[in-house]
């Protein structure tokens, strides 16, 4: 890869800045009371965050395409060991609504 | 009983017939693919050994076998899943009106009261031809309730009710297992199952008890001082819990919740979990003060307030029908009972059950 | 290539090119850390046998006689943890995938030599904390670490235990990696991923399991150890903690565990059957896909183990369903080796009986399977014989039968010498005998409702118990025999030659012992895997495609 | 450069065709591992969402006893000792090798000023009776159980705990670094080992750029 396409340090800086920034951001968000959204806009932000990190610091956009599956395949099998642990809990007082013999 | 087939278990419950359907299907299943397999591996070891077949022929593969041989498993597999997940639902829910049979699994014993009053250790009398639901819990390590005649299993756990139903249908002693290793004493945890006829259960469960589980939860309820809060007029601090039972409360953060006996639980054992709407979090938790037994009794005459069959001391709301709480209203007074049994300790002291 | 020349003197090779203990024990040879596996696993599995042996001997009599039931509960316990994190998790990938994953894919070595003998030293430091917690007490969890019991109740030695797992989890960890990034990088010229042989698909897929579960195993018994010794809450119901977390936790890892012992085994049958019926196994692309479809869903089937342990009924409705998709690239791989024996030229040396029981006895455990995936039955019969049936089934007639399978097969290879092949033989009928008096009876006796983790029971199980306990007599002996001859084999057995089998693969290119970077110079593959005709000279016979 | 020869030479394995072919499969092997790290402390992340939804109103009272501005700045710290040691594998790979020690030692005291910074936390915690285990005693006010509150306590320490631990092990490899570049180690040609490194810090920081929101910032308001 050291022939190949290769961030500069101003690339970097402006991703250090960026990242920063969203820090920033996301503590501010913090202060407001969004209900529900709260969580979701601190984890959008913590999200782009971590895809900056990993496409530039971690140079994953510059990387084979295998490397990006690996990373994605970890990703999909965490979301797997969350979701499907949540079909258990998530379902857990529905017999209490739904219950076809009673 | 169990001589007579010792291959086999016993069959007491109406879930076994539906169980043992099914397995007896999969043995067949099972045995077919086995001899099949084999079968097909003896013959090719004998049709194309290399005496009698010196030379290989090279075959690829045939995408229209693996078609098929993905597709038919995939078939009956499926047909399966809904044959089992049918007998799972039947396994699951408690018909509804089933006679209810408290259970405290500890470290390595079962304890079981029953709603008229009787409580026994290791031993489970129930009448046959009725549903009998099991609201099972434990004092200590994770246990599991299991009564091979009646092709039940339950793991019992501590913390929150879990619960399984079964339909007796053959008089007889039937043995209770502890499935789900608990300790050194794992595989004494035995109990046995008695089923009686109708009858003679009614007779037995009438018996030498001076009053019901509810009564019992009644005293609990007394002693606690549960009764300065929960009053049965509005001026109490806590919900009026006539009527609660079974029915939907509104919580303060909006959600509704139905009154089940882990709701109930909860509610004794952590208040602040679940905040009936209207009410501030004030009461005391219960945790570690209450045996399970005990909070077993308030459950039941929580369950009774909330059916009519018993009454709070003090003057009473009519029944609710909708959401609780429902804007409260005091009017008509019943008098206090006060009967003057001493209050039901939490070991059983009641010889019912004959060791 | 089948010239076999023997010389006289002894040629240069991975195990005489250096002498002494050090020689060994730094050793970056994969060869030889494969080695150093298989005498620690060969150890361990003796001493998780004497376990299972003593366990057998209490149940003879219902009444719980021979031992305490403390310490019944530890002996079955240490039987598992022994058997499983200690033999049959590292058995086939740690010995034969390190031994021959870089040779069959034409490789020097491994990709990271050091982290393999790294993974090693991790293993043996593991293995001696889950020792220290034998020799200090013992542990009465049972295997699996049920919380609250474990961070609560028992009073055994439960935090050297879990951290025992913990650190022989990471060179599972390491030993997967280390084969993944092996096959994607390091491949010879010349060897796309279609011309790979199925060993190798099996081991891929099953380092996919030990990468991405194992960590989460690892975790979760942290936290254990952590709740033990902190009373964190985490999993304890007293505490306000979830216990079903904790078995939700533990069988994202260990359901996939059982693939990482079943899979490497499946890639053997494959090698072993398409050498003795000289032919391409049939289905070549279905038996590879099945590997990676068994990693893959075999990741989304965990709570089957969790029915009755109060999880929601819809929750084990989509893991039961779930769970029979996984039934089917396993019952694949069961036909297609089956077809592959169809108009071959078939030998019976004794690899070959291993793998034929090797299909009966996995046909048998993975059908049974079927029965503990359906929901209805599982009700019954989890928690009892059945499943202990049902799991040696898989483990001991799949997983062992494998390992003794790949272990006869690849012996001449390892060593250079042949073993004694009457009484291979005659081992391979006792185990397979053996086998079935063991445990097909507990298949009846956990119908019958007798549960698992019984030090006593009621009476009328005990006929079955007394054929089972027979049966495992037979089965100590076939085990014990191959120790014996494979010991007298390294002395006195025939010279084996570069190739006894004449099977097809790049590790059958090489001298037997290979020398120490495998081969004198890289391969370069031209054709697919399996090229039998071509061995046998009998192309001309022409490639017959059906369907 | 005489003595980029000799590192060829001496850091090619003898398994591997050529320089590159070592360099890229070290870091398909490094990835595979911060996969593994992934489902390391996915394993925690997932237990604190199940408890989460489970237990809210105990979360919302734990998360609000948090010092955002610590956090806050602690985010930071590691966002810039990311910068540094992203420059670091660049002057690596340029062959500057004052430029690279100065930007190990920069992303080093950054990285032990982040753990400072957690030992004020903890220090905090304790003074407040907040460590589960060893003095947690929590205050009982609002609509929540104060054990579920130990829980995300626990959660919490076993998190960044987990955290620490591989920040002290990044900063040991750093030490490392420091080592080998101060004996001239790397070269244009070859310098995977702080590539790796570089790697490895990246994803702590990675981690800890999750478990601020998740601990600091989403419980901190009561309705949810």
């Amino acid at each position: 890869m050291s022939e190949h396409a290769h961030p500069t340090v101003k690339t970097f800086i402006a991703v250090w800045a960026a990242l920063l920034v969203l820090t920033a951001l996301t503590v501010f968000v913090a202060t407001l009371d969004l209900g529900p959204f709260n969580a979701i806009v601190a984890l959008t932000i913590a999200t782009v965050k971590a895809l900056l990190v990993m496409l530039f610091f971690m140079e994953l956009r510059y990387s084979t395409a295998l490397t990006k599956v690996a990373v994605i395949s970890a990703v999909f099998f965490l979301f797997l060991l969350v979701g499907l642990t949540l079909s258990d809990y998530l379902t857990r007082g529905w017999s209490a609504y739904f219950n076809p013999f009673r | 009983m169990w001589s007579n087939l010792p291959l086999f278990p016993a069959r007491a419950s109406t879930m076994a017939g539906h169980v043992d359907a099914l397995y007896f299907a999969l043995v067949a299943m099972a045995a077919f693919f086995t001899f099949l397999v084999s079968a097909l591996i003896l013959f090719f070891a004998i049709r194309y050994r290399k005496e009698r077949n010196p030379v290989a022929t090279q075959i690829h593969g045939s995408t229209a076998l693996e078609l098929l041989w993905t597709g038919i498993p995939l078939g009956i597999v499926m047909i399966i899943f809904v044959w089992s997940s049918v007998i799972f639902f039947m396994q699951t829910r408690p018909p509804k009106g089933a006679m209810e049979v408290y259970t405290v699994g500890k470290q390595w014993m079962w304890k079981f009261q029953h709603t008229e009053g009787q409580r026994e250790i290791n031993e489970l009398h129930v009448p046959a031809g009725r549903d009998v639901r099991m609201i099972m819990t434990s004092q200590d390590v994770i246990h599991s309730f299991y009564v091979p005649a009646f092709r039940i299993k339950a793991d019992v756990l501590p913390g929150r009710y879990t619960s399984t139903w079964f339909h007796a249908t053959t008089p007889g002693r039937y043995h209770l297992f502890c499935a789900e290793y608990c300790g050194t004493q794992h595989s004494g945890m035995l109990g046995e199952v008695i089923v009686m006829e109708p009858a003679d259960y009614d007779r037995w469960a009438s018996g030498g008890v001076d009053g019901s589980l509810a009564s019992a939860g009644e005293k609990t309820f007394q002693q606690y001082g549960c009764s300065m809060c929960h009053r049965g007029d509005a001026a109490g601090r806590g919900p009026n819990l006539m009527g609660v039972f079974g029915r939907p409360v509104l919580l303060d953060d909006g959600r509704t919740v139905t009154a089940d006996e882990s709701y109930v639980r909860e509610s004794i054992l952590n208040p602040g979990a679940k905040i009936a709407s209207g009410f501030k979090n004030i009461m005391p938790t219960f945790e570690g003060q209450l045996s399970e037994e005990e909070v077993i009794g308030l459950v039941a005459y929580v369950k009774a307030l909330g059916n009519g069959t018993a009454n709070l001391p003090i003057p009473v709301s009519e029944p609710n029908s909708g959401t609780y709480p429902l804007a409260p209203k005091a009017e008509g007074s019943a008098a206090k009972s006060d009967k003057a049994t001493t209050p039901a300790k939490t070991e059983p002291a009641k010889p019912a059950a004959k060791q | 290539m089948e010239t076999a020349i023997q010389t006289t003197e002894p040629k240069k090779n991975y195990l005489n090119a250096e002498y002494g203990v050090m020689s060994w024990l730094l050793t970056t040879d994969h060869k030889r850390i494969a080695l150093l596996y298989l005498g620690s696993i060969t150890a361990f599995f003796f001493l998780g046998g004497f376990f299972a042996m003593l366990i057998r001997l209490e149940l003879l009599t219902p009444a719980g006689d021979l031992v305490l039931s403390d310490t019944y509960n530890k002996l079955f316990t240490m039987h598992g943890v022994v058997m499983i994190f200690l033999f049959l998790i590292p058995s086939v990938p740690a010995v034969f995938g390190n031994f021959l994953v870089p040779m069959m894919i034409g490789a020097k070595d491994l990709a990271f030599p050091k982290l393999n003998l790294a993974s090693w030293y991790i293993f043996i430091i593991g293995a001696g904390f889950i020792l220290y917690a034998i020799v200090t007490g013992g542990l009465d969890t049972g295997w699996t670490f049920y919380t609250p019991y474990s961070t609560t109740y028992s009073n055994s030695n439960v935090v050297a235990a879990a951290l025992g797992v913990f650190i022989t989890g990471f060179s599972s960890i390491f030993t997967g990696l280390n084969i993944m990034v092996t096959v994607h990088r390091m491949r010879a010229p010349g060897l796309t991923w279609r011309r790979l042989p199925l060993f190798i698909w099996a081991h891929y897929a099953t380092s996919v399991i030990m990468v991405l579960g194992t960590p989460v195993l690892a975790i979760t018994i942290v936290l254990v150890a952590l709740e033990r010794l902190f009373h964190f809450g985490i999993f304890d119901a007293r505490l306000g903690g979830d216990p079903l977390l904790f078995q939700h936790l533990f069988w994202f890892y260990s359901h996939p565990a059982v693939y990482i012992m079943i899979l490497p085994t499946m890639g053997v049958m494959s090698e072993v059957i398409a050498c003795f019926s000289r032919k391409r196994p049939f289905g070549y692309d279905f038996i590879a896909m099945s590997s990676v479809a068994i990693a893959v869903l075999g990741f989304l089937v965990w709570a089957h183990h969790m029915y009755v342990a109060g999880i929601s009924t819809y929750a084990a409705m989509i893991f039961s369903l779930l769970t029979f998709f996984v039934a089917i690239p396993s019952a694949v791989k069961v036909f297609n080796w089956t077809a592959t024996l169809y108009k071959g030229s078939i030998t019976f040396e004794t690899p070959m009986l291993y793998a034929f029981a090797f299909i009966g006895l996995f046909t048998i455990g993975g059908l049974t399977g079927v029965f503990l995936g359906a929901v209805g039955i599982d009700l019954h019969v989890t928690d009892t014989y059945f499943v202990v049936a049902h799991f040696h089934y898989v483990m001991v007639g799949g997983a062992v039968t494998g390992f003794m399978c790949a272990l006869h097969f690849w012996w001449p290879k390892m060593t250079g010498k042949m073993y004694p092949e009457a009484f291979a033989k005659l081992s391979a009928v006792l185990v397979f005998v053996g086998f079935n008096l063991t445990f097909f009876p507990q298949f009846l006796l956990g119908y019958m409702g007798m549960p698992r983790r019984y030090h006593a029971y009621p009476p009328e199980f005990q006929v079955l118990n007394v054929l089972s306990t027979a049966g495992a007599s037979i089965l100590a002996v076939g085990f014990l025999m191959p120790m014996i001859y494979f010991a007298w084999s390294l002395r006195y057995g025939k010279d084996a030659g570069p190739n006894p089998y004449n099977a097809a693969g790049l590790e059958w290119q090489t001298s037997s012992p290979p020398t120490t970077f495998n081969f004198e110079e890289t391969p370069v593959v031209t054709s697919e895997a399996y090229n039998y005709d071509e061995i046998d000279g009998t192309t001309q016979k022409g490639v017959e495609v059906a369907g | 450069m005489p003595d980029s020869e000799i590192a060829v030479q001496h850091n090619l394995k003898h398994h591997f065709a050529d320089l590159e072919q070592q360099r890229e499969t070290s870091t398909f092997g490094m990835w595979l591992f911060l996969v593994t790290e992934i489902m390391f402390f996915g394993g925690m992340f997932a237990t604190y969402l199940i408890y989460r939804l489970s237990y809210y109103n105990a979360w919302v009272a734990g998360s609000q006893t948090m010092e955002i501005q610590l956090g806050a700045i602690n985010t930071a710290v590691l966002i810039c000792s990311s910068l540094t040691m992203v420059l670091a594998v660049h002057f690596a790979k340029l062959g500057n090798r004052k430029l690279t020690t100065l930007c190990l030692i920069l992303t080093l005291v950054l990285g032990l000023s982040f753990l400072g910074i957690k030992g004020v936390e903890y220090h905090g915690h304790w003074v407040h009776h907040e460590v589960p285990g060893l003095n947690f005693h929590f205050e009982h006010e609002g609509n929540y159980d104060p054990r579920q509150v130990m829980i995300f306590f626990s959660l919490y320490f076993a998190m960044t705990g987990m955290h620490a631990v591989h920040m002290i092990i990044g900063a040991g490899l750093l030490t490392w670094l420091l080592i080998a570049n101060g004996r001239g180690r790397f070269t244009p040609e070859y310098n995977t080992p702080v590539e790796m490194v570089g790697l490895y810090w990246h994803f702590v920081d990675l981690v800890w750029i999750y478990l601020f929101p998740l601990l600091y910032l989403i419980s901190h308001h009561h309705n949810g």
